[in-house]
């Protein structure tokens, strides 16, 4: 059966061009980049290559583009980077209540160490507010960490205008970058950031390979301490195979943005209005217009979302519900919260995410299945409209008494 | 998630999805705000035994496979029979469940239970 | 020009038949494991395989097994994560002065964030005392780290004697043994150790991939907090491709671990015997018989060893001086002052690592021309036996006055 | 260590490596403990013109061929003009040197001045 993958939200195939780039680092240059005879010096100019890439991708001086083994690493190691190295200028960080967990489990963590953290709530179409950002801001404010674009309801923060206000105050400013690389232009001088993490399997490059991008002369402690790679910052023999497919990957991703955000728009649109104009008790999660090009996240009433991916995984159709990161867990979705619905509504989500090998007869196929998808699953669920779910929850405890 | 292929035929071709008609105990379970509402109906009749059974299920793949095996198993059993009924009972039947899953067959023997009550407080 | 590769301590080619164990989860099985479809199930499957495949290879339960980024990343998330969740019960953490970088400046750093750190020495043959370590323990030490065979000279530790005396004191033991799978038995049941480290491409698999062992119910703070990957205890997607790569090379580091050591020895044992019979003036560092099968590490007086190193690269051989992740450092290896060495001698170091690949023809071929390297550089020396080093300097400091 | 060709020729091939016969100035800098020694030798004549010079160097590929290079330079030159000999030279005749191997061509320019230093010390 074809299969229709739309999860490009929680990875991506990596491009058979930069299977072929990666290939030749496993077994001839195998070097390690460190050593000074001929194996190793060949890997280590090849890994430049590779950094300017990703560099030019970004809009970034080489020398700030430090690799790491996942954008949950990169998230990590700006955020206690910062707040370790310059604790004694003051333990107050400011993020968002609708980031990635890499970001959200981290400043939890450094609560736990003394830190305190303020966490920005955000409206109903997933922003945050600049007026609450700058109330939020205090003396001893040593990081603003917020996110570039929602993993999940794929909303884009007004990066620009936070960059602006961070920076007046003198203050640090990270933003995890991972689902906008690809997807949204990202140009480090022109935003005002000091620190921004990215990944390469959400650009169609491996699983295991991400980068941070550091501002020269921003003061953060290592992560990971040991040798002397990435000009001492992160320790680890370099995935070399990998830190090149990475390369390769922003290359063709920021040489192909144009027309692959405008191919994901058209089908992404093309795909919200069929679902809106044919299920009914329907919402679109996140932004109508400031949201990534392929995300798609609707809510539908009186069902559970685990349902419909199974159904939908039966006919050969990859979703999500919620992050692909916390499905492991049953929580709904945190940012589903944020953004004010209710618990047993966040349940009923559906993400479905466009890539650039995505076509219109794919979604068209997905519309059509999901109008049936969801009827069935609604004639069995013991509420809807004139049961509502309050009803439900109301018998349930009368029950219990 | 990996489910069993009795779970995914029970989730694909459930039995006994519906309310019946003249159904004399009705249970329900669970709440939305977790993920899972489990809604029993029960015909029993005057020989206590139960004759049919059917169910509505907001929840999980597990959720509806649990409700559709459950339902199945106590088509025919006495109303005392049914009450010794246990949540590890569909879970065999199912083939077993992922870990983070069981919740759904207690819900599915909860849900029993609640009917049979509902059914013996009506009666008395 | 074929090329005699002797720096496989440094890193190792990947076998061709782990590069196909990874090839389908680039591009069919690209799938994220946390999805609930198929693409991600079949993949979460795998990843079980390659970690029941590390399990067996150090007789580990699987659940037992957490994959990292590396090997450096697995000892900082052993060390720091053990010091910052027991720090109630004790801030005193015992180590050795031979360890790997990825030990040492992470034990440095927690010296900075209030942690005490005794580091053991070692005697000529880099091996510790028990009773020294005896001697270090103290009411709150919470962690000792030493390393299973060192990277450098090839020392392996009394271990499973380290384990017992710590295992007795209630003290958590780590080890890093990232030089010692694929070389000699490492089984975490027998040694009794808590933790420990390895990586993937010591033994035929990819770099960037790494894996810590963690004992059930040993007390550990995350070090990359974030998603439920890894039972909620390393977040980050999972770097599919290569853990699978990893599982593949344990396996067969495994299963033909004698055949291949006592091929490393034979020819190990050969080198030594060529260089040491055939040159004057040199010593062999490290412990004669507790060394690594393949490890063989020389001090040529009166010489530098970056020059020995770019003339072997000349006529087609890789080898080392030092600590390949340090040479880029131009400090005298840590080790070999450790084991007594004058700095100056410490400079005239070459390491040769053997692999499963080396041959008889390879040492022969490197022991004539070293003969010849060694002679000409020691003629472009101005010190020798009549010139002693001393007197070298003397004559330096004699000039400045 | 990315060496220039220059660098790698002048240290497989070096030129004026030993000690010449009647050197008059003779300069050494360095210790083994930071990695590198270099004793420069030359002869120079009554008309302070450096006739020969040659090194002996225990040191790195960049030290070597630092030493090979700036002896072959100054061969010919004044003393005055030797005196002004700086490391910057070197590096360039070499076609540059890594970051960190710079230092070696600050040993050999120091190596030079001390080995004339010899030699106005012994001649006064
Ligand atoms: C003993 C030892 N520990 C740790 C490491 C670090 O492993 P990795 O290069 O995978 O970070 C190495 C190798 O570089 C090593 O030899
Ligand atoms: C917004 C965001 N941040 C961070 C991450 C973590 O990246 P990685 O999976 O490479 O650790 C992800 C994806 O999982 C993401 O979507």
């Amino acid at each position: 059966m074809k299969r229709i993958y739309l999860d490009h939200a929680a990875t991506t195939p990596v491009d058979p061009t930069v299977v072929e780039t990666m290939l030749p680092f496993f077994t001839e240059n195998f070097g390690n980049p460190s050593s000074v005879y001929t194996e190793g010096r060949t890997v280590k100019k090849s890994l430049e290559v590779a950094r300017l890439q990703i560099a030019k991708a970004i809009n970034a001086d080489p020398r700030e583009i430090y690799f790491t083994g996942s954008g949950s690493e990169a998230d990590n190691w700006a955020i206690k980077g910062i707040a370790m190295k310059n604790q004694a200028k003051g333990k107050h960080i400011i993020t968002t209540t609708i980031e990635h967990h890499a970001v959200l489990h981290t400043c939890e963590y450094l609560e736990k160490q003394g830190f305190e953290v303020t966490y920005l709530p955000v409206d109903e179409f997933g922003l945050i507010s600049l007026d609450d950002l700058k109330n939020a801001i205090r003396k001893d404010t040593i990081l603003v960490t917020i996110m570039f674009a929602n993993n999940e309801i794929g909303t884009i923060e007004p990066i620009k205008e936070i960059g602006e206000i961070v920076k007046e105050k003198g203050i640090i400013f990270h933003t995890d970058a991972v689902q906008a690389l690809g997807n949204v232009p990202v140009d480090v001088k022109d935003l005002n950031v000091d620190l921004l993490s990215i990944s390469g399997h959400k650009i169609y490059g491996p699983k295991g390979i991400g980068a941070l991008f550091i501002r020269k002369g921003v003061p953060i402690d290592n992560l990971i301490h040991g040798g002397a790679q990435e000009r001492k910052k992160r320790a680890g023999t370099e995935n070399t195979a990998e830190i090149m497919a990475f390369g390769k990957a922003a290359e063709l991703a920021s040489e192909n943005l144009e027309k692959n955000a405008a191919h994901m728009k058209e089908l992404r649109d093309l795909l919200i209005k069929g679902v809106m104009e044919n299920i009914p008790q329907v919402r679109l999660n996140g932004h109508p217009e400031k949201r990534l090009p392929g995300n798609a996240n609707f809510c539908f009433d009186y069902i559970e979302g685990e349902s419909i991916l199974l159904s939908l995984d039966i006919i050969g159709i990859a979703g999500s519900s919620g992050s692909a990161c916390t499905s492991g867990s049953l929580d709904p979705s945190h940012v589903l919260l944020a953004i004010g619905l209710p618990a047993g509504v966040a349940h009923g989500s559906l993400r479905l995410t466009i890539g650039n090998h995505t076509t219109v007869e794919d979604i068209n196929y997905v519309v059509e299945n999901l109008i049936q998808i969801i009827d069935r699953l609604r004639k069995m669920s013991p509420i809807n409209a004139e049961c509502p779910i309050d009803d439900a929850v109301f018998e349930k405890a009368s029950h219990h008494h | 998630m990996e489910y069993t292929d009795v779970v995914m035929e029970n989730f694909t071709c459930p039995k006994h999805v519906g309310e019946i008609e003249g159904a004399n105990g009705i249970g329900q379970v669970g709440s939305p705000a977790c993920g899972d509402i489990m809604k029993i109906f029960l015909k029993i009749n005057d020989d206590g035994v139960i004759e049919d059974a059917s169910f509505k299920t907001f929840g999980c793949g597990a959720a509806v496979a649990s409700s559709s095996m459950a339902t199945d198993m106590i088509i025919g059993k006495t109303i005392e029979e049914a009450g010794k009924f246990k949540n590890s009972d569909v879970v065999d039947a199912l083939g077993g469940l992922p870990a983070e899953k069981i919740h759904c067959s207690v819900l599915a023997a909860e849900a029993i239970q609640a009917a049979i009550e509902d059914y013996q407080k009506k009666k008395a």
